[in-house]
């Protein structure tokens, strides 16, 4: 039982890092309309911002958010030299466009900082122990770190205008033009909350692993499959299937062998597809 | 050079049956799958085990085929109900899948040690014309496929996986499940995937789980995006291009010996990601045009 | 703004004009002997790939320097194999139809090798790789004889492991191993060395890379209780699971293989973490003076210790030999005469040399016996060496040598 | 053959879109709905054509249960829509588009395609000749070999009544024909709907243009806020002061 709860509170953690990944996904899914795989790279470069800016100001802070306003600043430039010119086309093009933004940002990244690993120097403790089950204070930090992103990017979506704006134009986009929001602010802010929410979540992935130039691109997979099971456009979904998904690939792959750990991902995604066809927070979506 | 010139004609040749493949889905019926490259190591470890059992080149083909359409079966029946971009997203994790299969079952694939000594095809020729044979069944390969797509393409089915591009709905409207025919055209491009493993298998001889990997799926993408998709002549094209780049490079490396090949690898990605993004904002419809029917 | 077909035909033949012309400008050179450097530069042998091209390319220049091996320079054409068997095969391909190599040098990755292997075989050429499957040893991989190992096989690496873990008094071992051919065959050759001492793995897991976090993995190795873990683990996992072992608050110890648990390993996870730490090698043969100048070329070209990238003492001891092999040979010997006396240039009864330049002169006199800088490089029937495991503990961040280890 | 539509109820979140709306369509008459803006007349479509699942309530078409069917089957059954915004096979032709639609072709089986050619070629000339007279029905003869992309919105408009009509279809269900369409085509398009009601075609029609609707239609239900709120001749309905109020009350607003 111990062991369960241990494993489930580390599949807490890097479910909570997937889980912000997921949430940049499904906000651009949500008001942009496409898939943008260009996520995983934007984490990667925010990962790298940050640690220039650590060892900069010698400020883990401060470096991390040199790190969110670089995932901003690469989002905005995103939009604009590449998904605005856009918008007026199927998805399909704005995903296939994403991917070769994510491998420009990933060959500019390796030109600049070589193929080597390079490591966030936290300081390495001992965990301590509350009835019994282990727990790291490193981890704690990152769940905080999680947490607090969460809260922040939430209150934005509900408690700020253009967020209001920003979740009128997800919910009903004709009836959003109709009412005179300007769409133009709303992507602008869109895509800064985006690049922003990666960068987050790229730091947090750095913290907890290594920074590489291919590191965001091998998590992009997982945080479109939690974009996906939590329903595609809703942000609550995807931080909970993100969890939900680290939580299930932690308990469960002692069980089926660790070599399927991935798989796990997709067989949960799969499963819940079959029943819920739009996720698990999916509105039942009408004509399009 | 002749036998690196036509090492590379077979390594395109196998590209092009996954473009065609590929392009059936994607360009004809409006499929976007990015699990391509799950039914290409389908096909590949099909031949490799089954020849590893002594069975004839004859057999191993048409039976990576038939597995490779046999995989994509449940997929299909499964997730073409999906919305598009679910679909993407499910194929791209199928094809995750298959390779995490053949690299834990080991009793059946060998597992990360990979199968080694796989048959060359026309064994009993050698050097040049051993390859010339290789490249001449690729040809033949290719042109049945071609054909095949061609005769289908003017029939009735043709056109409904077309109109199922241009919109679902509608199809549905008029009592007609797109489900049925999209599944049809999965498994066909599928099997023409299943078959490119197989010579691919053959051909190099030795396949390993690391070779299947998403990139390869991302690489025909970029093919039939470059060539115009919709169209023979653009995965044709697309393909062509693509080994042109990406063999070229090797040769610019001789010429521009200032870049590393560190950087290289970098400088490659990068050229690709900005055709990418080049190519859907100013050339939609790839170099060979779009999918317009004329 | 669409841009038409004809422009962008146009523009695209432009760019593919330029390595047209490339191919005529390396055509004809007498009096050279051309090789072929295939290295990991980019996938996952690139942290070694560089400065394993990096060290071909000088030793190439020292040979040259001395004189050239029996008349004749060598020309280097490198190529990268990105770390994957098909992008390997059109690069060897290249290397042998294009630039007309007659060896190819430092082929890392099993998969790699197994997949130029019949390339070269069919050509002609040597290959000398620095892989560890058993299956590059025999036929039909090695039916021609053509192929040099540089590297001790898996198998040999996991023998050695079992020899430290019970000179280290440990009892209870555990496994944990990088789901990859090296990986696995690391710790499974431990296992059937270690069993053979009538010991046990208590448990032993393979993990898929690329995670945000192995602790489920650790968890489960954790839970036997170990008193060592033996990995078959690369660098960026390693960093990564010895941060997370770390924090759980367990005292296990690591014995790691070299390619892992290097100075930069020791950067990654910081001192603490890393006190410890066996670290398990081919011993790069430092003593030796052929390392000494190994190592300087290498600090030269990488400004790093020649001690971080042992393959890259494998790929300057691979030109040495074959440089040595021609010399022996004469002027204007085939490869087949060239393959011929590699093993007598290599291995012992001659005068043991340590550089090309040295055993030019002491092959007019006799035998030599060429010691390298990766190790004594004795080939046994199939193209194996055996080197010597040097077992290295990290102490307050740096990494001593303890002892060697002899199998 | 009757349509019966009963207690159709669907909702999104606390808002009823559709509320309980019941009613029956001849097929051998052409009847209309109108409502204002965010009446709940598409979804209704959606709701019995299947193409959104309600929350309760159930249609038949001609005696038959189609409640829980899919799009296609309650389509095959012989009950066909079109959009509201013209969903035309973009780059297929004109002909091409009337072409996909007409019902049992056995060369929509792969098999036959390849081992029964000579079958589909004489099947292809006998839908052929049929899309032809249609052409020539809905005077599209000038664009029959163009892209439909390219077509005008009243041309588009035609070809989805087109295809519906190679359906084989017995009630058609309009949304909206005469939106963005011009005055000479919404002559055109109302002849071809008389014409075809004469021969036994049955239609329901969402409008907006009430001129144009009242001269088609012989029944009128009114919607508003989800419910129905009034049914009749359009003579009836329309001095009904009920509807007067929400409906051009809320229209002049």
């Amino acid at each position: 039982m111990r062991d369960i709860i241990e494993l489930a509170s580390i599949g807490l953690v890097s479910g909570l890092v997937i889980g912000l990944a997921a949430l940049a996904v499904t906000l651009v899914f949500g008001i942009a309309r496409f898939a943008n795989a260009a996520t995983g790279d934007t984490m990667t470069l925010g990962a790298y911002a940050a640690l220039i800016g650590t060892a900069w100001t010698g400020s883990f802070l401060a470096g991390g958010a040199l790190g969110i306003a670089a995932g901003a600043a690469t989002g905005l430039l995103a939009y604009h030299f590449v998904f605005k010119k856009l918008e007026q086309r199927s998805s399909v093009a704005s995903l296939l466009a994403s991917i070769g933004v994510g491998f420009v940002i990933r060959a500019v990244l390796g030109l600049v900082f070589g193929h080597g690993q390079q490591v966030f120097q936290l300081p390495m403790v001992r965990p301590f122990r509350i009835y019994d089950i282990r727990v790291q204070p490193n981890d704690l930090k990152i769940a905080a770190a999680a947490i607090v992103t969460l809260v922040v990017v939430f209150l934005i979506l509900h408690a700020t205008p253009i967020g209001r704006r920003m979740r009128a134009v997800a919910d009903d986009p004709m009836l959003a033009k109709v009412s005179g929001i300007a769409p133009k602010r709303v992507m602008i802010a869109l895509w800064a909350l985006a690049g922003g929410v990666s960068a987050v979540a790229g730091v947090l992935l750095g913290m907890k692993t290594v920074v590489s130039p291919e590191m965001g691109w091998e998590m992009l997979l997982p945080a479109f499959a939690a974009a996906v099971l939590g329903g595609i456009g809703h942000p609550v979904g995807a931080v909970v299937a993100g969890i939900l998904l680290g939580v299930a690939q932690e308990v469960v792959s002692p069980l089926v062998g660790f070599t399927y750990k991935i798989a796990l991902t997709y067989a949960v995604l799969l499963g819940v597809l079959l029943f819920r066809p739009r996720g698990l927070f999916g509105r039942n979506e009408g004509v399009r | 050079m002749e036998a690196y010139l036509v090492a590379i004609a077979i390594v395109t040749g196998i590209y092009v049956l996954l473009a065609l493949g590929l392009n059936l889905q994607y360009g004809l019926t409006g499929i976007i799958n990015f699990g391509h490259v799950g039914f290409f190591c389908v096909g590949a470890y099909t031949a490799a085990i089954l020849s590893q059992h002594g069975v004839s080149l004859f057999i191993t083909l048409p039976a990576s085929a038939a597995l490779a359409a046999l995989a994509a079966w449940p997929l299909g029946l499964v997730s073409l109900r999906l919305r598009d971009d679910y679909f993407a997203i499910v194929s791209l994790g199928f094809s995750e899948v298959v390779r995490l299969i053949v690299t834990s079952e080991r009793w059946l694939t060998n597992g990360v040690q990979g199968i080694p000594g796989i048959p060359r095809m026309f064994a009993d020729l050698s050097g040049m014309s051993q390859a010339s044979a290789v490249l001449g069944l690729l040809l033949v390969l290719n042109l049945v496929a071609i054909f095949a797509m061609r005769r289908m393409v003017s029939s009735p089915f043709g056109r409904m996986i077309e109109a199922i591009r241009d919109n679902e709905e509608a199809v549905k409207a008029l009592g007609k499940d797109p489900a049925r025919f999209k599944l049809r055209v999965l498994m066909l491009g599928s099997a023409l995937a299943g078959v490119g493993g197989a010579v691919y298998a053959h051909y190099i001889g030795f396949i390993a789980p690391e070779q299947f990997i998403p990139l390869i799926t991302f690489q025909i993408w970029m093919a039939i995006i470059m060539g115009g998709v919709g169209r023979v002549s653009g995965a044709l094209v697309g393909t062509i291009i693509l080994m042109v780049f990406m063999e070229g490079s090797r040769f610019l490396r001789d010429v521009l010996p200032f870049i590393s090949e560190v950087e290289m690898a970098s400088v490659r990605i990068g050229i690709v990601g900005l055709a990418l993004i080049l190519f859907t904002i100013h050339r939609p419809q790839g170099l060979m045009g779009d999918y317009t029917r004329k | 703004m669409t841009v038409t077909r004809r422009q962008t035909l146009a523009g695209l033949a432009g760019a593919l004009s330029l390595p047209a012309f490339s191919g005529v400008s390396f055509a004809q050179a007498g009096g050279t002997f051309r090789i072929g450097a295939l290295n990991p530069v980019t996938g996952a042998g690139s942290p070694y790939g560089s400065g394993m091209q990096k060290m071909i390319l000088a030793a190439v220049e020292a040979v040259n320097a001395a004189g050239g091996a029996a008349g004749r320079k060598l020309e280097v054409f490198a190529e990268d194999t990105q770390t994957q068997p098909q992008a390997a095969v059109l690069a060897a391909k290249k290397l042998i139809e294009v630039n007309k190599v007659q060896a190819v040098l430092g082929t890392w990755a099993s998969g790699v090798s197994l997949a130029v292997m019949p390339l070269t075989n069919e050509a002609g050429a040597i290959l000398m790789n620095t892989s560890g499957a058993p299956a590059l040893s025999v036929a039909p991989a090695n039916a021609k004889g053509l192929g040099y190992r540089f590297q001790a096989t898996n198998d040999r690496f996991g023998r050695a492991f079992a020899e430290i873990a019970v000179k280290e008094g440990f009892k209870r071992a555990a496994t944990m191993a990088f789901n990859n051919a090296s990986g696995i065959g690391n710790t499974e050759g431990f296992r059937k060395a270690w069993e053979a001492k009538g010991n046990k793995v208590v448990e032993s897991v393979v993990y898929e890379p690329n995670q945000a976090s192995y602790r489920g993995e650790l968890q489960k190795v954790l839970a036997a209780k170990p008193d060592v873990i033996v990995t078959g683990s690369y660098l960026a996992d390693t960093t990564i699971i010895l941060r997370e072992w770390f924090q759980t608050g367990e005292n296990t110890k690591w014995i790691i293989p070299g390619w892992a648990a290097n100075p930069e390993l020791v950067k990654a996870v910081g001192n603490e973490v890393a006190e410890g730490l066996f670290s398990v090698d081919s011993v790069s043969n430092e003593q030796a003076p052929s390392f000494k100048v190994y190592d300087e070329a290498y600090r030269k070209a990488m400004n790093q210790g020649g001690l971080s990238n042992v393959y890259a003492a494998m790929t300057w001891d691979m030109v040495i030999t074959l440089a040595l092999a021609m010399e022996a040979a004469g002027p204007n010997a085939d490869v087949a005469a060239i393959n011929a006396k590699i093993r007598e240039v290599a291995n012992p009864e001659g005068t043991k040399v340590y550089s090309f330049a040295e055993g030019k002169e002491a092959l007019k006199k006799g035998k030599i016996n060429y010691e390298g800088a990766s190790s004594v490089l004795d080939f046994d029937q199939f193209g194996d060496v055996t080197p010597d495991f040097g077992v290295s503990i990290v102490s307050k961040g740096t990494i001593e040598r303890k002892y060697v280890v002899k199998i | 053959m009757t349509l019966r539509i009963r207690g159709m109820t669907k909702a999104y979140g606390g808002l009823r879109v559709v509320d309980d709306v019941s009613f029956e369509v001849s097929s051998t008459a052409v009847t209309g709905i109108i409502g204002p803006n965010g009446a709940g007349k598409s979804t209704l479509f959606s709701l019995v054509t299947g193409f959104l699942d309600g929350d309760a309530g159930s249609v038949s078409f001609a005696d038959k249960d189609l409640s829980r069917a899919s799009p296609m089957a309650r389509a095959r059954a012989g009950m066909v829509r079109t959009f509201q915004v013209p969903r035309e096979f973009t780059h297929l032709t004109v002909r091409e588009n009337l072409l996909t639609a007409a019902p049992n072709q056995s060369g929509e089986g792969l098999l036959d395609v390849f081992l029964r050619p000579g079958r589909i070629r004489q099947e292809e000339e006998r839908i052929r000749a049929e899309a032809d007279a249609m052409i020539a029905f809905l005077k599209l003869d000038r664009v029959a070999d163009s892209p439909a992309g390219g077509l005008s919105g009243g041309q588009k408009k035609l070809v989805e009544l087109g295809r519906a009509l190679m359906t084989g279809a017995r009630l058609i269900l309009l949304d909206e024909p005469f939106a963005g369409v011009n005055p000479v085509l919404i002559e055109t398009i109302s002849d071809r709907v008389r014409e075809l009601n004469a021969r036994g075609i049955g239609f329901l029609i969402i409008e907006h243009d009430l001129a144009a609707l009242t001269k088609l239609a012989s029944v009128l239900h009114v919607m508003d806020r989800g419910r129905l709120i009034a049914s009749g001749a359009p003579s009836v309905v329309l001095s009904d002061p009920q509807v007067r109020d929400a409906y051009l009350g809320g229209a002049a607003a």
